[in-house]
């Protein structure tokens, strides 16, 4: 049986055995070695959280520190991609975005196609997203509509230890540019994850849970609520499947249409602000190409339309919680 | 009494220390409140750094507006912001400056000329800009001051504010607070120039470094920048050489430090230590005096942290407020 | 009766009447002068496509070249905003928006609600967007659904030279921080445009074409494209009713809402890539809160999931047709 | 013979006068077709400024990368792109560089080294870092070169490159091409500092001006700085002061512009005249063999237009095709 690790050790241990087997993997962000230049060992810090810590003692100068500076590194590492390298470049919280969004939405996305097709960028972009550590409006944005909106992009989320480092060492070994999205409250979530490098296909979506009566769609930390959700149903007599999408783009619609053509009713749940996010893309396929068999209204499980609130007692209640799915639920059943 | 040598009276040495010796106090009150879990989220400290802050917002008064950076706690408090309505704030409380929902990296107060921490690194600089641009617009005499650390004057934004409020001849002054660390990164390899006066001379900006650690230099360069600035002489950097004495953020284990380095910092480039023997071995403030400040200072802070306990949580009826001003 | 003029005009004139009412108008962006430091008279150019022609020869310093410095000036106006004044910023084309976003969403969008109610940033950042000008894939783009995604924007897309006015006189007026998105392919659009100044509200749709079969929602130059599908379709006895929505952020669900309750069937028509767009955010929408009006599946005729192509005979086929509206439609009647 | 008191030998020097030639020839015949209207888009020509792409290219092999700007089109017949797929291209036929997709304002080759034009000012800067990232790590001695306007000069994507390269030590070269004018807007007032060599100073390169319009200064400048990179000498700036002999993008009426500007330019700033003009003048070129250049890149582009207008447009099948290399 393989050992139980957190999501965070997942993605050290993805980073660690690609770069291992690629000489071409190299790994660049802010103080993900740690300490470069200063008095202390680099290597101490190993990321902000922790992340990449070991790293650079392993793979030395693949590992880089960078300064301040997101539009120059991640260009580079978009630049580095077009010319034959595998950068993986930490953004450290995906809210930074805004200082170097062109490099990712207009070089690395749309370079393969204005080329005529005779470029390829294969760069991973990993960044932390997702609220719950009280970190307040700049540090806590989930975004992954924007970036699933971007044609040229794909984008991954997962929601557990195993598929972290299946689906990085997919990204990584991937020719085309990736965003991959770390929930900072999944980093110490574990679960079984075997040794041995393994590859997660992309748009393969992950039916959790099987049940009958209502399809619930989540990514990311809303797998855990869907399931909590579906769980406590359960006890109800309401059977939810739950499916992972555990990639955005490309999304498997197949499975989740499959699904509710056996169930008839969708909550799509999703930790992005509502308007344009996930769970409304995901409702629109269904309401387009699965009309007929949905029994019910759709429902969709986001929070508010406002920005994360820093006190606790409120971004407990932004977040979408089991109860809000379990509601949802419910509402598609009377409908 | 003895003779006064410094270009400050009594009041305002008394006022700067105050200052300093407010921004220090609930810093450690913070560190303390912090390991124990009282208080949630990224908190970054600014115990150390005082003289800056302190220093520089002596010249500026509300209608001059200050952008400041992550580690904002010492530039709102030397700017006016109450420290009861900063800590209600930092805890999360609806008493707070923004009512809990900004939280220490978002304090803000437009009344007192204060433009918000910001969680963005060198955002803060074009906001500067703008408080320069509505001030020369207004004519009345304001002016916008940005600060960046070491790590954020190597970002985008904060360059090219350097040339746009050069070119716009803005009453600006971007002040870099220069701790030597980025978080777990050095200066000396991130910033590739061995002077800011000459990244700021690349932006045909005038450049002035100080010591951070001496009130006295700061506040006599600041002055001069910015009072140059206020009469349309156009905008300036100034670098002010200090240091961190916590982590990056609560919680950091700084193992990027040398040995011995902050036992040093704190001994030897404590500015408000430096400051207090400067004004009491001159016999213009007497010891007590200070002493008396020193216990104001903790009563104040005791008392904020009192009341932030004590002060009611934001509501569900909270979340949804605030998001626009009408939709 | 009132002049026919150009979307262009009127949005110049928009510019004018405001700065004359308002001494805390400003107005800035790259060359919107034209000409400041060149021996050429300064006010030549008014623009790169001259929409602010004149204004400086009226207007004087309160009209401001920019360095090429996205995020500093567009940083600056939200700065200026928020000590007062009413900055419109010029963001040439929305294409660039990844130089500058963060000054947009997460200053400018999260002030207010970050600062606890005590801030406010009346900014305008007005830009380009659309296709078709054969400006390829960094000058086309429409990236409403980014802007519409965030909490705190505000998001404007006329159709037509008599809402371009009134939106942008309600947009400079307006409290919270406006995306005023002008076509570049309707600039040249003439319609009857009143003289005095007016405002037309946020979030008041406009039912441009009433019709008891289908609902046709759009917004932008699609607006044109829904029409003409429209009056093709009346040939052949389909009755459709096609909802302007104007505004995208706020957005007049309850005017689709309200038309679809009576039509029974939805196409949504979106000039911006498909993927968690604003067709999606409306047709998920639709499916949660009109499901039991539904009759047939929504449909939503967006481009493809590509980058905007430039040679014209690729940028045709991108580009929503009227003729793809006109199938969307049928798709919706035999369902 | 004469002597050759160039520091290009005779084959040089002709290949770097067909360079130019060529280039000139290219946007005069657009020039033309895009008033007929034969072009959709916005074209940016950059006849007048053919002495920097070509001075500095000589220097360069498909090895080294370099990053280009909406003005592309010199630097990609200088790095060596088929002028007849260049053609095809601007044409938007499926015969072009990028197979129609990409337009003048998006051409590449990778395997000659040209990351593209780009629509985006500034973007190229870390794209360059990157090629020289590449470079460094594969240890094969190319070269990372960013071109950039005068107006890009002031975008925080540049600015941050210049440190970036710094402090990585990277093999990456920038080029700002100064052709005095960011669309209407002047670089006198734009750029807030007198000297692109002070600039460069503020991030601890080295930097050099020179006159764009002379091919030998820019080739020896060029020479030096690239030979420094390659050997890990690390990053430079290399300013070169140009004209734009049209206006900004075709259509641009160029009221910005003083009266008889151009006609001066043409007269007395034609770095191709002015090239000519010395190495016929030695004795070293006869002018036979210009004339002889002359006619071939004539009919050359001639071929390229008439092949650009017969071939086939893209079709349907084209707009799904390379947005991913699998989905
Ligand atoms: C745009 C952006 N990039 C990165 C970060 C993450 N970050 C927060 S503080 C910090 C280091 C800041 O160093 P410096 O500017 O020297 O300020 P100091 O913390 O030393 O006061 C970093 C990298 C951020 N908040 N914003
Ligand atoms: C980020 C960005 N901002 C603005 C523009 C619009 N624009 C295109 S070219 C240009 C002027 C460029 O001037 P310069 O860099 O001097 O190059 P030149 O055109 O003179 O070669 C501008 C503002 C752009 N394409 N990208
Ligand atoms: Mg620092
Ligand atoms: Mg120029």
């Amino acid at each position: 049986m393989a050992r139980k690790i957190s999501m965070k050790d997942a993605i050290n241990e993805a980073l660690d055995q690609e770069m291992t087997r690629d000489p071409s993997v190299i790994v660049m962000g802010e103080d993900i070695v740690g300490g470069t230049g200063s008095p202390g060992e680099a290597d101490a810090w190993g990321g902000v959280l922790g992340v990449t810590k070991g790293l650079y003692a392993k793979h030395g100068d693949r590992l880089m520190d960078t300064p301040l500076s997101e539009s120059a590194y991640i260009g580079a590492a978009v630049g580095a991609a077009a010319c034959g390298m595998r950068p993986v470049a930490e953004l450290m919280f995906i809210d930074f975005m805004g200082v170097c969004l062109d490099e990712i939405f207009n070089q690395a996305a749309k370079f393969k196609y204005m080329f005529g097709g005779k470029a390829q960028t294969p760069v991973v972009i990993r960044a932390m997203v997702g609220a719950g550590f009280r970190a307040a409006a700049q540090h806590s944005q989930m975004l992954t509509p924007v970036f699933t909106h971007i044609p040229g992009l794909k984008v991954v989320c997962p929601s557990n230890a195993y598929d972290a480092k299946g689906l990085l060492i997919q990204s990584i070994r991937d020719n085309d540019p990736v965003i991959f999205c770390e929930h900072k409250n999944l980093y110490a979530h574990e679960t079984e994850v075997p040794d041995e490098p393994y590859a997660i296909p992309f748009a393969e979506a992950n039916v959790v849970r099987e049940g009958g009566d209502v399809t619930i769609v989540a990514y990311g930390l809303m797998v855990h609520r869907a399931t909590e959700a579906a769980d406590r149903l359960a006890r109800e007599g309401v059977e939810c499947e739950v499916v992972d999408l555990r990639t955005l783009s490309p999304i498997d619609m197949d499975a989740v249409l499959e699904s509710v053509e056996g169930t008839g009713r969708l909550v799509c749940v999703d930790e992005a602000s509502p308007r344009c996010s996930i769970a409304a893309d995901v409702s629109a396929q269904v309401a387009q190409h699965a009309f007929k068999a949905l029994k019910g209204p759709v429902q969709m499980v986001t929070p508010p339309h406002t920005p994360v609130p820093f006190s606790p007692a409120l971004e407990d209640l932004y977040i979408p919680s089991a109860e809000r799915v379990m509601e949802a639920v419910r509402a598609t059943m009377v409908a | 009494m003895a003779e006064n040598p410094f270009p400050l009276g009594r009041d305002q040495l008394l006022a700067a220390y105050r200052t300093m010796r407010t921004i220090r106090e609930f810093e450690e009150r913070l560190h303390v409140d912090f390991s124990r879990g009282d208080i949630p989220g990224f908190v970054h400290l600014y115990a150390g750094e005082e003289a800056s802050a302190a220093g520089i917002m002596m010249h500026l008064t509300d209608k001059d507006r200050i952008a400041s950076t992550h580690r904002g706690h010492g530039h709102c408090i030397a700017k006016g912001v109450d420290v009861k309505a900063m800590m209600g704030e930092i805890y999360g409380k609806v008493t707070g400056s923004c009512r809990g929902k900004g939280g220490s990296m978002h304090i803000a107060d437009l009344d007192k000329g204060m433009m918000g921490a910001n969680g963005i690194l060198g955002a803060g600089a074009p906001l500067a800009c703008g408080a320069g641009l509505a001030a020369k617009f207004r004519g009345d005499g304001g002016v916008g001051v940005s600060f960046v650390g070491d790590g954020a004057s190597n970002q985008g934004m904060f360059l090219e504010s350097l040339n746009l409020a050069a070119v716009w001849n803005l009453p600006v002054v971007f002040v870099v607070e220069n701790n030597g660390y980025a978080e777990s990164t050095s200066v000396e390899w991130a910033v590739a120039v061995d002077s800011y006066v000459d990244r700021a001379a690349g932006f045909g900006l005038p450049g002035v470094t100080v010591d951070g650690t001496d009130f006295f230099a700061v506040h006599e360069a600041a002055g001069e920048i910015v009072a140059r600035a206020r009469e349309g002489g156009g905008p300036a950097l100034l670098e002010c050489k200090m240091c961190r004495f916590y982590g990056h953020f609560e919680g950091d284990a700084q193992t990027y430090r040398g040995a011995g380095e902050v036992e040093d910092l704190r001994a030897n480039r404590d500015c408000i230590k430096i400051f207090a023997q400067r004004v009491t071995e001159t016999g213009v403030i007497r010891p007590a005096e200070l002493t008396a400040i020193d216990r104001e200072v903790l009563d104040l802070i005791e008392q904020a942290v009192a009341e932030a306990k004590a002060a009611p949580l934001p509501t569900a009826a909270d979340l949804l407020t605030d998001v626009y001003v009408s939709y």
